[in-house]
């Protein structure tokens, strides 16, 4: 257990990885035993990331040194400074690895049955180990340039699954996708080579005591802020975001929200550990705070008027990441001040409960739009209606994923956005009330979704979905139901440090030595 | 001046990519544009990792003139070099999985031109 | 350590309270009514058809969309949908924070 | 439907050069840890050897002789082997990517000089092979795959 825990930074990287690679090796062989391998590979990684999710959140972070004779020695003997590459997991990292590994979870179960039997579906599975190493790796690493290169992995393998389907505009949101994403890539490197050029580092920590804000750092700064917020898709840089997820697999779509709040927890490292303090805190946070509002206010409303139930989700995915940015772009602008303490931080945990909440009632929803596809085989709400009649599972499970995100209790979305709206309305009333109409017309637009799809009398004569598919949604329903009804109980244990973690740079700083 | 170069080469460099993804509407175009700007990202990097009376960090090719005493003060470290070569590396995926779907649209939609290739929109 | 966020607790019982409310209504009403006449749709005084009977999406927020014209025009010029378009909001938004960063020193 | 294959001048040499340039791949790939060079630039030397094949015979003729999909099995053992010996540090020695071989004289020396051991590079060889089967594989099976639509799509 003990030796488990030392080495589990590297080995929950390396397991997917692997499972990766022999992937096509066991597809050879035997059709049925890929697909239990990957479950259990999945399985296997979930339960390895809450193993250490307790340790951490017991003993505090962990440090991995690769190649070290021992791990926990960061510095080489003969270096003053990192030079190998560390893995740095706290609280922060954790918390978003449990998301990570928990939405992927639920997604391979789903696409189990979803996606059909046949040639594609090894390397399916192989892509979706890839795009579960590309956010543990982007979540656990506490190096720079290795955060580029998982960042890379998981555009690379999100575009491939996004034109899985390979059938009519797949290929073209998936173009989309890689396009920008991979322009941002290049700005991300292009910030890390300006850090190289100046502090001779790569690590993030060591980069972050040596930093001294110069005309470079500004550049790299505006570099990274934007890259990132473009990936996790804030408006007015969020026009890949409809286009990749309507036309992706639902379990990938699901899983490609998990993968842009990987970006947003990079955003939010680079913010507060790699320039912490030394930023212009107003601007950056007031910037985020703008970003946040955009998102909250245009996704909503340009989700209202969709006819694609998936286009209209990936919009209400917009508009909710606006949460995120907001909450914790209010943290950042109160970073240092004494207002921090008392609502700065109730602010900040708003918006990481925000992250885990969305990205379970997200997920759902995306799995309950890819249930009526499967059956229906149209996006188009026009065509849809009296569902409720036979997909009884399904349409339970609609409702509460559309009432967890119109935040309405007793469901989770209501716990994080309560939060948000006590503690951005001392910054300025306004905030909130933005914030509360933008939650009325998410109400409103699930209602119409909830009346074209489900309601009405019986025009398909569908049946239900398989079971496997019914599970992978039961799985994120269960953790809603369970977050909304102890929401206390997660944010004192889960959320609160994973806040405090990221508030507190200095405590980042010194697990890295030197 | 003479060591300045490199740096107005990255940045003509990226322009150029920068003008051929904004305003250059052939999809096949927009990827070469994405390339380019990535070798000016490459060349940035090599270009950092050059240091004045440097040597190349391999044994077997020495210069005559250095004694093994000053071999760990004069041995340049590689890590731009490996970065640049990760970098390579990512960049040829990218191109192939680009250079894949761009085949597969102008087999969906006839054409190569952006204007057109916009069936998602609003 | 904070007090616990909110009390879901009262939640459930008011949502139980409600259904047995609703369980006693229903419950007060004739068990021998079959339903007829009362209980079909009907559209101008004729008979629906059952395909017309349901609402279809885009007829929902007609009104909403409809006040609100000039905002969606202008967002769906927006929303072009060209890719080249895509990357020019990402730089512009890139340059105007990186100008913004700039200003602010000069300022101080 | 346009010939595919190209006139025999141009086959022949590809067939004299094919092995010739695999060789070179295989010694950038087998010096990786000595000299400049390594498993990725080795792999692409390897894969554009592949390459000429496609252009000379055709698609077809390359697919004959072995499948994309064995040439991707290939390329995962690469993969696999890379992680099993990244992950035999773990067990053998202390950390991920640990060097366990360095200094272990598992060939013996260098002959006729006898100080150091003749695997120098530790694990370094072993993981740029891995790397090399890796590109090969990807690359090769990435040109044949779009040489085959490209053909899909003209047709």
């Amino acid at each position: 257990m003990n030796w488990f825990i030392t080495h589990s930074p590297a080995l929950l990287i390396l397991l997917p990885l692997l499972a990766a690679f022999l992937m096509p090796i066991i597809d050879k062989i035997n059709k049925k035993a890929r697909n239990i391998f990957a479950i259990l590979i999945f399985i296997i990684v979930e339960i390895l990331v809450i193993i250490l999710a307790f340790d951490i959140i017991k003993n505090g972070m962990h440090v991995y040194a690769i190649g070290e004779k021992n791990p926990l020695q960061t510095i080489p003997g003969q270096a003053a400074v990192p030079i190998r590459i560390v893995l740095q997991i706290d609280a922060m990292g954790i918390f978003m690895g449990i998301i990570s590994a928990t939405v992927c979870l639920a997604a391979s179960l789903y696409s189990l049955a979803y996606i059909e039997e046949g040639k594609g579906k090894g390397k399916f599975y192989t892509l979706l180990l890839l795009i579960l190493v590309g956010m543990l790796g982007m979540e656990f690493t506490g190096d720079i340039f290795n955060l580029f290169v998982f960042y890379e992995i998981l555009s690379i393998a999100s575009a491939a699954l996004i034109a899985y389907s390979r059938k009519g505009e797949a290929s073209e949101g998936a173009f989309k996708f890689l396009v920008i994403s991979s322009i941002s890539a290049l700005f991300i490197l292009f910030s890390i080579a300006l850090f190289y050029g100046q502090y001779d580092l790569l690590n993030i920590a060591a980069l972050a005591k040596n930093m001294k804000y110069t005309h470079l750092d500004k550049i790299a700064l505006a570099l990274l802020v934007s890259a990132f917020a473009m990936k996790c898709g804030s408006v007015p840089m969020h026009f890949w975001c409809p286009d990749a997820y309507s036309v992706a697999p639902s379990s990938i779509t699901a899983t490609l929200v998990a993968g842009s709040q990987a970006s947003l927890y990079a955003l939010f490292r680079v913010c507060f550990t790699l320039y912490g303090v030394k930023l212009d805190l107003q601007l950056i946070g007031g910037a985020l705070i703008i970003f946040g509002l955009l998102s909250m206010f245009v996704g909503v409303t340009m989700a209202i008027p969709q006819k694609d139930i998936k286009r209209l989700m990936a919009y209400h995915a917009i508009s909710q990441t606006g949460y995120m940015l907001l909450g914790v772009g209010a943290g950042l602008y109160l970073l240092g001040k004494p207002e921090f303490d008392s609502y700065g931080i109730r602010a900040m945990e708003g918006g990481i409960f925000h992250i885990i909440n969305h990205a379970m009632y997200k997920g759902l929803l995306f799995l309950t739009a890819g249930a009526i596809f499967y059956r229906l085989k149209t996006r188009n709400l026009n065509e849809m209606g009296g569902l409720a009649h036979r997909m009884k599972y399904t349409s339970i499970f609609f409702i509460i994923g559309a009432l967890a995100i119109a935040g309405v209790p007793p469901f989770n979305g209501f716990a994080s956005k309560l939060i948000i709206y006590e503690s951005v309305y001392k910054i300025s009333p306004i905030l909130s009330i933005i914030a509360m109409l933008v939650s009325i017309l998410t109400l409103a637009s699930f209602v119409k979704v909830f009346h074209s799809a489900f309601m009405g009398p019986k025009i398909h004569d569908v049946e239900e979905v398989p079971k496997s598919m019914l599970i992978g949604m039961g799985v994120l329903t269960f953790v809603i139901i369970f977050f909304g009804l102890f929401p206390g109980f997660i944010v004192n244990n889960l959320v609160h440090p994973a806040a405090t973690a990221l508030a507190e740079q200095a405590k980042y700083l010194q697990a890295i030595g030197g | 001046m003479i060591y300045n170069i490199p740096f107005f080469t990255v940045i003509a460099l990226i322009a150029i990519g920068m003008y051929a993804v904004i305003f250059k509407r052939n999809l096949v175009k927009i990827a070469i544009g994405i390339s380019i700007i990535e070798s000016g990202v490459n060349l940035f990097l090599i270009t950092l990792g050059y240091r004045e009376g440097g040597i190349a960090p391999i044994f077997t090719n020495l210069p005559p003139e250095i004694t093994p005493s000053d071999i760990p003060e004069k041995m340049v470290m590689p890590v731009p070099q490996a970065l640049t070569l990760t970098s390579i590396v990512i960049g040829v995926a990218v191109l192939a999985l680009i250079l894949a779907f761009i085949m597969r649209i102008y087999k969906e939609y006839g054409t190569l031109d952006a204007r057109e290739v916009r069936r998602l929109r609003e | 350590m904070y007090e616990i966020v909110w009390q879901p607790i009262i939640w459930i019982i008011s949502f139980v309270v409600i259904a047995i409310v609703a369980y006693i209504i229903r419950a007060s009403g004739k068990a021998d009514y079959k339903g007829g006449e009362q209980g079909k749709p009907f559209l101008s005084g004729n008979e629906a058809p059952k395909e017309e009977m349901h609402i279809r999406a885009s007829n929902i927020y007609w009104g909403f969309l409809h006040s609100l014209k000039g905002y969606y025009n202008s967002m769906k010029k927006m929303h072009s949908g060209i890719i080249n378009d895509y990357v020019s909001w990402f730089i512009l938004i890139t340059a105007i924070i990186f100008i913004s960063l700039f200003l602010m020193e000069v300022i101080k | 439907m346009k010939k595919e294959e190209m006139t025999v001048i141009v086959k022949t040499i590809a067939g004299v050069l094919f092995p010739i340039a695999m060789i070179f791949s295989f010694y950038v790939i087998m010096h990786g840890h000595l000299t400049p060079g390594g498993g990725f630039q080795g792999g692409a030397i390897g894969a554009s050897a592949v390459a000429l094949l496609v252009v000379a015979f055709g698609v077809k003729y390359v697919e004959k002789k072995s499948s994309e999909e064995n040439i991707s099995t290939f390329e995962s053992i690469g993969g696999v082997i890379f992680v099993l010996v990244a992950l035999l540090g773990i067990f053998i020695s202390a950390t991920f990517l640990t060097n366990f071989l360095v200094g272990k004289e598992i060939f013996g020396k260098i002959p006729g000089w006898g100080e150091a051991p003749l695997n120098s590079g530790g694990i370094l060889p072993i993981l740029n092979i891995a790397v090399g089967m890796k590109v090969i594989g990807g690359l090769s099976a990435v040109l044949m795959i779009i040489a085959l639509a490209a053909r899909e799509v003209e047709e």
